[in-house]
This record gives C-alpha cells, structure tokens and sequence, in this order.
C-alpha cells in the first residue's frame, strides 16, 4: 500500500510527481533546502519540510536527514526523481531496509547499470550490443592514466572518455588526437571525482553520426516488461539534451521491433522494476549498441507520454503500490517534440545564467504542454542545474509538430534572465532537423565557433527603439513589472564584451 | 530623446523625435498601448508588439520571437567598463591560477579555471598581452562579476 | 489556393484560429473593435485591422466593413469562428461573391440548417429522428403567440420553446405548465428579436432525463463525410454548456455507430462541407433525437481533438483550400473534459461579472490544455460574451480525467473579477458527474435554490487572515499587483449583500 | 491590528496579533514568505500557501482552491452600505420598470428588468416593503452600482 509519497527532488521534476501524487489521490511531501523556499514545487506538496545545510551534498544529497523527515512524516514511499539520489543505490537500499517503497527499481538494478562498466559487462552477457571499447578499473590516477592510455590505442581515434558512475555529461570528454588524451583524462577524472566521488573512466570509440535513440520500459511485478517505444535525443550541447523526439523520424518497424526486445532483455538481465530507460547508440547503417540504462524517471519521458498516451509517472505510483501496469499494447500515435528551456546563454558556449524571471510566459493553445518547475518572479541561482522548463508539443505528423514547436517558442516570452529560446528557435529550422537526420554532433556540425542569433538589424532596430521608448515614456508592461531583490543590478553578462571562446 | 544603449555589437545611440502618440526613429514608427505594450512599425513596412522588463539599468525587450537585452548606458558615464577586466561569469570557485603577474600570454590562452554550476569554465584571454593584477588564488570563491584578473591587451 | 485568412472574430476562438494559421503557414489577419485594442488576439496575428463602431452590431456583425477590410488586406479567405457571423448565410454568400474563401459550409448548408424549423423539416425528410414538436411560421406577436397557445396543447407540458434563429440559449424558455406559457413566449420572443432580429419561435416537448450528445463531423470536396465520434453536454446552466467530454460515458458502440450515420446523413442532406457538429438528445432508453446542426466551429471541439488526434481547425483550414482532409479512420484513446471559465457568479443565478484580471496563473503539467483569450492584467468587460477561457484534460481513463480536472481547478487561481472556477470544481464531485450519468436538467436539480460554495469556516478564517495580514503588511504578490485602471472601484457585486433570487 | 471585512456572510471583525514573524488568529498563525506569499497553518492541523490581491477597496484570496473577495471597511467608515438600495449589477439598459413609487411589493417581486451582456436581468425585492424612488425610466442606460431604486424593507 501506498499513501504518502515523499518527493526526494526539486523543480519541474518535483512539480510534475507532485501533482500526480495529487490526481492519484496521494498525500504527498516536499523536501527542500532555504534557497527553495518559494520555489513553486513547495507549493504543490500537501506538507513541506526544510532541508538543514547550505550545500547540495548537506540538503537534497543528505540520505539521513531525509530519511529522517520521510520517518517523521509518515511516508510510506519516497520517489526521487532524476539526478540527486535517484540512482544511489545505497539510497535505495536505505529507504527499502527502513520499510519505505522506494519508487524505482531495486538496489541491484541500479548497482548493475548506474556503473557504466558494469553495466557494459552485464549487458554484453545478456547478449545486447555495446559500443567497442574497454573498461578500466583502476582508481589511482597514475595507474589509470596509463591504462587509459594503453587502451587507447586498441580502441583508436576518435574516442570517448566517460565516467563510470556519470551522467548528464559529466566526466565525459571526446578526445580527437592522441596528443589531448590526458588532459582530457585528467579533466574527466577531476570532474568525475567532484561530481560522484568516483573518477574511474572508460573508453568508448566515438561512433559519428550516430543516433541517440533510447527506448522506454516499464516492469511491474505481475510478470510484464514492456516498452513504450522509442526516443530520439540526438541534439545535444556539451553532451546534454536539447531536443528530443518520439518517434524517431528514422526509425523502422523492423528497428524499433529489434531495439525494444535488446531493451527488454536489458531490464529483465537485472530484474528491473518500475519505469527505466534504456539508451542506445542507432549507427547509420541500423546497427544499435547500448550505451547505458538510466534506471529511473527521465527528463525526456513526456514525449514518450503524448504519443503512447501512457502516463508514465503515474504507472510508477501504481507499480510501486503492487498494481499491475493499467496501460494496454504499445499504441503510438503522432509525433511529440520537447525542447529545454535552459538559463543559459547559448551564443557563449551555453554558458549557465542567472536573474530574475520579470516575464515568463509561456505560449498556449491546443497541443502544448508545459513542464515547469518556475513562475513568473522567481528568481534563476547559481545553485542548481539551470534547467527552467520544457515545453513539449504534439501534433499528429513530425512536420506539423515542427511547426507547432516554432509557433509556441515564438510565442514564448522571458523576460529578466539570458535562455536558449531563440537557439532552440532557430533548431527548428535547421535543415537536418527538418529530415529528421539529427545525429549527437551536430550542432558542434553546424556551429563550430560557437551559435549566435540571426535576428536582423531590422528587429533589433525595433527592440532598441522599444526600449527607448520605454524608458522615455518610464513604462514597462505593468503586471510583469520589477525584479524581487531590489540588489540585483542585472548588468550584462561581462562575458558579453568579451570576444572568447570556450572550448 | 537620446538614449544610449549597450547592445552586443557595441555601444549605439538611439534618438527618438515624437509627434502626438507616435515615437519615430528614422523610419521606424512606435505606439505606446494603453495597457502599457508597444506596438512598433518598422520601415520595412512589418510591425509587432514588443513586450520590455526592466531590470536594474538593463532593458529586456522581446520582438518578433528574438529577446534582448540592453545595458543603458547614463550620458556622460564612465565607458570605461569591463573591456581589459577579466571578470567571473558566475558565483563559483577558482580551482587553478595558470599565469602569474607580468606573464605574457595570447589570445585564446587559458589565464584560470572555475568551477561554477558544477561544470568546469576556463577564462581566456581575448587577445594578447600581458598580466598585471591576480584577484583570486586557487580555492577561492568568487562572486559573479568579481574581477579575477588585469591584463594590458596588445591590440 | 489559400494563403491568407483574415479571422472574423474575437477572444479565445480568435486565438486558436490564429495560431492554427500561424502553425499552417498562412498569413493571418485580425479585426477588432477599439475595446479590443489590447487584447491577446489582436497580438497573436500577424496583421490587424480596427473597427469603426462602437457597438457589436457596428463592429463584429458589420459585414461590409468586415468585408472591405478583406478586400483591402487581400485576404484569400476568411474564418468566422463560432457566433458572430459563423452562421450568417448572407455573409457567407457575400464573402463567396467577392472571391474569397468561406472557411465553412455554403450558404445553402447554413440557412438550412440555421434556420432551426426549417432544419427540423429538412431532417425529418432525410430520415433523421427529430424530437416531437410544431414550427410557428407566424411572425406577427399576436397571431404567433395564438399559434403556440394551440400548438402546446398538442406537443403537451412540459415544453421547450426555442428560436428559430437562436442559439446558445437565446430565446429559449422551458414551460413547466400552461399558465406560464404566454409570458415566456412573449420573453422569449424578445430577447430573439434583440439578438437575431427574428423573433420566430417553435415548440419541442421537453424531455427530461435526456442527455445532450453531439457528433463532430468534417467533409471534404473529395468526396469524404466523416464523424469523429461524440462529445456529451449535457451540463448546462441557463441552456449554456459548462462541462463537455469524449466520448459519452455511457455511450456504446452500437449508438456511437448509429448517431454516426445520422450525423453524417445530415451532413450529406445539405451538401456539407468543413467543420460541423449534429446535435442530438439522446433519451435514457438509447433512442436519439436531433436537435439542431451547427454549421461551424464548436467552442467544445477541444475534447474532440484530444480523443481522436485530429486538429480540426487545421482540417477545416486543409478542406478549404480544396485539399483532402488529412485524418485517417476514427481512432478514439482515452478520455477528455472541457470546462468552461465563467466570469460570473455561480452563487448569483450564473450573472456575469467584471473585474480585472489582477491574477490570473492556470494550471500547468502533462495532459493541460488550456484555450484562452485572456491574460493576467486584462480586464473583463461587459461588452461581450463572459467566457474567458476554457480549460481541457486528456488521460488514458475517465476516472483519471476527473481527478486531473480536479487538480488542474484546484491550482487555477484568477483573482479580481469572479469567476465560476470554484463551482466547476465542486461539479467534479458531483455523484451524476462521477458516475457519468449527467443530464440537461442536473444542474437545476441538484441547486434548485442555487449554487453556493461549500468553503468550510476554517478555509474562510484562513482567508480572512491571509486578506488582514497582507493589509497590515502592506503587501499583496508582486507581481500581480494593480489593475491597470484606477477609477476601477472594484465593489464587492452589490447583488452580494442581498438574498435575492433570479429566476 | 484590527480590520473590518465584508463577507458573503457579513462583516468580520479580523483582530490579528503578531510575534515576531508569525501572525496570530485566535489558534491559526500565518507567515510571510521573502516573495511576498502568505503561508497559513489552520488551527485544524493544515495549511497552505494563499494568494492574494488587492482591487480598490478589496481583497482578492485564493486559499485551499477556494477564491473570496472581502470588502475592506474603513474602521469608523459609515456601514449604511447598499442593503436598502437596488443597484445595477452591470452595465446595461433599463427595458421595463415595473413599479411605482409609493407601491408596496412583496419579496421576490420583480422591479425592473435589465439588458446586459445580450441577457434580460430582473431586479427583484430582497424583502417585502415599498418603494420609495426610483431613478431610472425604461431605455436609460445604466451604469456598474447605479443606484436604480430605493425602498423601505419591512424586515
């Protein structure tokens, strides 16, 4: 039986189980540091607890303090979203041995793939595809370096540096020439070691022109593994989604027949239960490997929910309660698109960004949906992931989606603090993703010294003489008016005036 | 009305003339809306509404599915502002010093590493010259906008 | 060729139909009249145009103007929306002899049709079952009002008495008992000459326990008729809808089959052509009857595109452009409600209300749609139809449906003007609606003495307490702070103070 | 601090006390967040954030999914109020009056009827009494909280 659910996240993540706590008649909790205070997802939950410490590690990191409120709180499951805890094993196996469900799969799942070395070895035995490469188990630096240096040349250029306990990009480095292998190896170790306390790497060849592809599962414990079809999310900066779609525009039955039966043989190799997502690399030529299993919810899971029509994070309510899965046969219909709405300035490298939110608002109308964990008057730290939200569209083919995804971010309004709206604009333009020919390098492709925006001399013309006019006649639109901290001196980003570049 | 805005392409001066309602700049027309949004006609015969925030001394503008944002710069100010500084994008940490004072560099090198959003930036230096001030050691935290270090660019 | 469409209307229709043009590719223009100079539509289209007029007949109804604003904008067709012009054949003949598209049926389709006794006869003669009744050719009071006294004798109490020219509940009176005939048809008979400028009425025995079920249908000129199933809404207030969903609850294959084919024979009998809804009664015992054919765009057609896939107004846009339409067979998942947002008073006989929208934050999340016309710093005045926006879920069951209609109203806030958001909440709780056994009647019978809300003493002292600390604090939220009018009093509704019924 | 409110249920003496940054009610307290949120825990065990806003002389909550308006009274500000009199609930026209001055009515009674927002409105006495004025002929225009009748209630 499940009643009350803790909620171990924040943001848009914690909003969207939030309210599906809330619709599936569930008493839910919020955990959150000071800085969250007024951050909306606190205003979702039925109760809310403040999160002792200043750092991440001491606040939504810290297993026994939340252990302790979930106690105190009479939860009877804790869900924990992405990132954070949600694949700590040691988290897991905590909450299960305190008597708590743990909204996810069991610790030994998450052991087996949340180490990316592992889990290439354990998917090799269950006879799924993985990328050419090799793993190296050594900890101490010198040591690795060598090994990885040795591997090197048996895996060849160009190839992949990743962090075995990584994710999200962290402590991954592609490295082109031999001659930047360590520093590359150095700075993934380093990255790796401050992020996850963990600086093993391995080796993969870089496959170019692949495909990200990855295919949605959910097990539950009345013998049903299934999957829910494929994503593709092959645009990505520094390693991290962009753009992400359902289905893949490429994709063939033949494939997603194949690639759904390698994911479900991957889930039922480590007796997996709950919604997973595993990840693959689709090579131009059809042929797929894995590349690790994300064994929890994922950023990405709306697309997968607005062309399956399977609500995803409420099946995993209902798997963790015992229930069997209430979705039917795959049916897919349509085309869903989502795209990140990132505080960040995409014509500096995607450089992170701060400020206030004096405008956002976000367009509307039929098949649109909003995940945010952000309102208008919040303020954007430096504190967590610079993730606001993510608009997701559906319509019934990829070409209308396209058009419905340009006329929403036209629509999209923020105002206050830098994003990448106008990159993810202009994505949408962009012939390859247009044919739906997107592979993981392209907009290092496309834009190889850095995007910048292409807006006319003519509209900034006009957005100059908005803010003159503005200022002469001391308007600004009345209801989106001042910032909440009257300290924030909002100057420019410095790096504008700067002509850098970031590697 | 003069206005002098910093934009990413530099410094420009805009200098608006107004008949009744209607502002003008060159061509362009713009009309305040009585719920405060301004309605803009360019020359080249396209108009819109553009919605504006302001937020201490920057203006942010939204027009035609572009947003901007617009430094304005007070009439008679220093212009001096950050062009030789080399200043922290972000609160974060120093986690390496890679130059000392006097050193000569060049332009792209990597003068100091932080770490900020839990990512790695590295400060480059525009162009070449050479170091004359060290704000910040390895380990030291830095505010967004801290001056890290002073360089004489050989432009 | 289509390629530019001017939208002959305004709020939240405008809105859709503007964006739907936008996602299409087609240039769009807007017309408004001067109290309509800020609002969301008039942003949303790429060209806007301002009415003479002071007055909705010299502005909105105007059809020269509306017409020379056609021609001089060179618009290739023009979509009327729902209301307004949307039924006016004489419009649709004038916007058809100029050279430009109707986005709609014929002239001939909307007389028929729009004409309700003339409907009735066409229908009978196609085969279609039509409720038991008598038209009133008669247009002179005196004569007309003989002629229902007799007619009522034979259709039996208690009747319905409906304009021939109405709609949405104009001119349309229920008649419990003989004595309160007259006064209603001499009341009804007025408020349809104001409104349509015809003050014909006809009689239809009023069947109770009904529900009131519609089917959506789309012709193409390639020779396709299709139904896309059925929407149910039966919960009415003041002969207005409230509360839509698709499908039926209680519908079954065998009548959706049935309603279908008479949907589409209706269709068919007047040479049909884009977008229009078949109205029916459909009687506890499966028998159906219809009621009228409307020959537009419906207000509730969301609910439709969310359980079929089908984005109808970019259909209605495709067959007016003489292409084929492009949905496939009807492919029913899940389940949909519509609401609609009301500013008036639900506790006040429904009486409309104004204000500003001094906040105004809808809901957010997985399966939110939310069609609007407003946004938060607008002001709602007295100057047209109350319907601010109109609020639609989608999942996978009806049950889910309801829950999450329930929580997207329980985190809709709108302060500044009333709405009617707390009554559609607690509707959501209704043993009818649960079960989904509503009908046409369930409103008056459940509040027969009217709706109040149900806020218990302590949600009321929370509020209270909330009004006098932010009083004493001198705050209220930032950023949803003013109305933008000053000389906006903002009274407490007079009617408030007094326990007063409205018939 | 004290404030006077009208209610759906009347006027509502609000006596509040502070300590520090909790606001007292009776047993329910209340706190104010940095952003200007109002935080409410109710004496029965619950609580939840309310937002409010102020229009004119009112209060605009939402708390619990639940929207008031409380009609601020000046402490000391006369309480006669509209009870007596039959105000215009909007904008519209005068299509009948159906009374008289001098004429006594009976609860329930329909006094005038009204057009606005393309529907009839009737105004009907709240209580038995007669009219004493009326302000409005059939055909006049008639604007939000006109005065269009008076009468003494026999309560």
């Amino acid at each position: 039986m499940v009643s009350k659910v803790l909620v171990a996240n924040r943001g848009e993540i914690a909003c969207r189980i939030l309210r599906a706590c809330n619709e599936a008649g569930l008493a839910s909790v919020a955990i959150y540091a000071a800085n969250d205070a007024s951050s909306l997802f606190v205003e979702l939950a039925d109760e809310s607890f403040l999160l002792d410490g200043d750092t991440i590690t001491d606040t939504y990191l810290h297993q026994a303090q939340i252990l302790d409120i979930a106690k105190n709180a009479g939860v009877d499951a804790i869900h924990p979203g992405f990132g954070f805890l949600s694949e700590r094993a040691d988290f897991a196996r905590a909450v299960t041995e305190a008597g708590i469900q743990w909204i996810g799969p069991g610790a030994n799942a998450i052991e087996k793939m949340g180490d990316k070395m592992t889990a290439r070895i354990t998917m090799r035995a269950a006879g799924v595809p993985v990328i050419p490469g090799e793993e190296i188990e050594e900890t101490d630096e010198d040591l690795a370096l060598q090994a990885i240096e040795q591997a090197s040349t048996r895996v060849g250029f160009p190839l992949l540096l990743k962090a075995s306990s990584g994710g999200g990009g962290k402590g991954m480095r592609a490295v082109e020439h031999p001659e930047e292998l360590l520093d590359a190896a150095r700075s993934a170790r380093r990255e790796a070691i401050a992020a996850f306390g963990d600086g093993r790497v391995y080796l993969e060849r870089l496959l170019t022109g692949s495909k990200h592809v990855e295919i949605q599962v959910l097990a539950d414990r009345h013998g049903r593994t299934i999957h829910l079809g494929e994503r593709e999310c092959s645009v990505q900066r520094r390693h991290q989604k962009v753009f992400e779609e359902a289905p893949c525009a490429t994709m063939t039955e033949e494939i997603r027949s194949a690639m759904g039966k390698a994911a479900v043989a991957a889930a039922t190799a480590v007796d997996y239960e709950g919604a997973g997502t595993v990840e693959f690399l689709l090579a131009p030529n059809g042929e797929f490997f894995f590349l690790e299993m994300n064994t929890r919810i994922q950023v990405e899971h709306p697309v997968t929910e607005m062309v399956t029509g399977v609500d995803i994070v409420r099946e995993q309510l209902r798997i963790a309660a015992g229930q069997p899965m209430s979705c039917g046969d795959l049916q897919m219909r349509g085309h869903a698109i989502e795209v990140r709405l990132y505080a960040e300035d995409a014509s500096n490298n995607f450089l992170p960004a701060i400020g206030p939110l004096s405008v956002f608002v976000p367009p509307e109308g039929p098949g649109i949906r909003l995940d945010t964990g952000v309102r208008q008057g919040d303020e954007v730290t430096p504190n967590y992931d610079p993730m606001l939200a993510k608009l997701i569209v559906w319509a019934p083919s990829r070409e209308e989606a396209l058009q419905r995804m340009r006329r929403s971010l036209d629509e999209f309004v923020v105002l206050g603090t830098t994003t990448n709206l106008r990159f993810l604009r202009e994505l949408c333009d962009v012939p390859d993703v247009i044919e739906g020919t997107t592979d993981t390098t392209m907009i290092d492709r496309l834009w190889p010294n850095g995007w910048n925006p292409n807006a006319s001399i003519e509209v900034e013309d006009g957005a100059l003489m908005a803010a003159a006019v503005a200022e002469s006649s001391g308007l600004h639109r009345q209801s989106h008016s001042s910032p909440q901290s009257d300290d924030f001196s909002g100057p420019v980003s410095p790096f504008r005036t700067l002509s850098r570049r970031y590697p | 009305m003069e206005h002098m805005f910093r934009t990413r392409g530099g410094s420009v001066d805009v200098t608006l003339a107004r008949s009744d309602d209607v502002w003008i700049l060159g061509e362009h027309r713009a009309t305040v809306e009585s719920d405060g949004r301004l309605k803009i006609h360019l020359s080249n015969g396209t108009s819109g509404f553009a919605t504006v925030a302001k937020v201490g001394d920057c203006w942010w503008v939204h027009f035609k599915g572009h947003t901007f944002n617009f430094e304005r710069i007070e009439p008679g100010a220093s212009q001096s502002g950050d062009e030789g500084g080399l200043t922290a994008p972000m609160p974060g940490k120093v986690l390496q010093v890679l130059v000392e004072v006097g050193q000569t560099v060049n332009a792209g090198e990597t003068l100091m590493v932080l770490e900020a959003m839990k990512m790695e930036h590295r400060i480059l230096a525009a162009s070449q010259g050479s170091i004359t001030e060290i704000h910040f050691a390895a380990g030291e935290q830095v505010q967004q906008g801290s001056v890290l270090l002073a360089m004489d660019e050989e432009d």
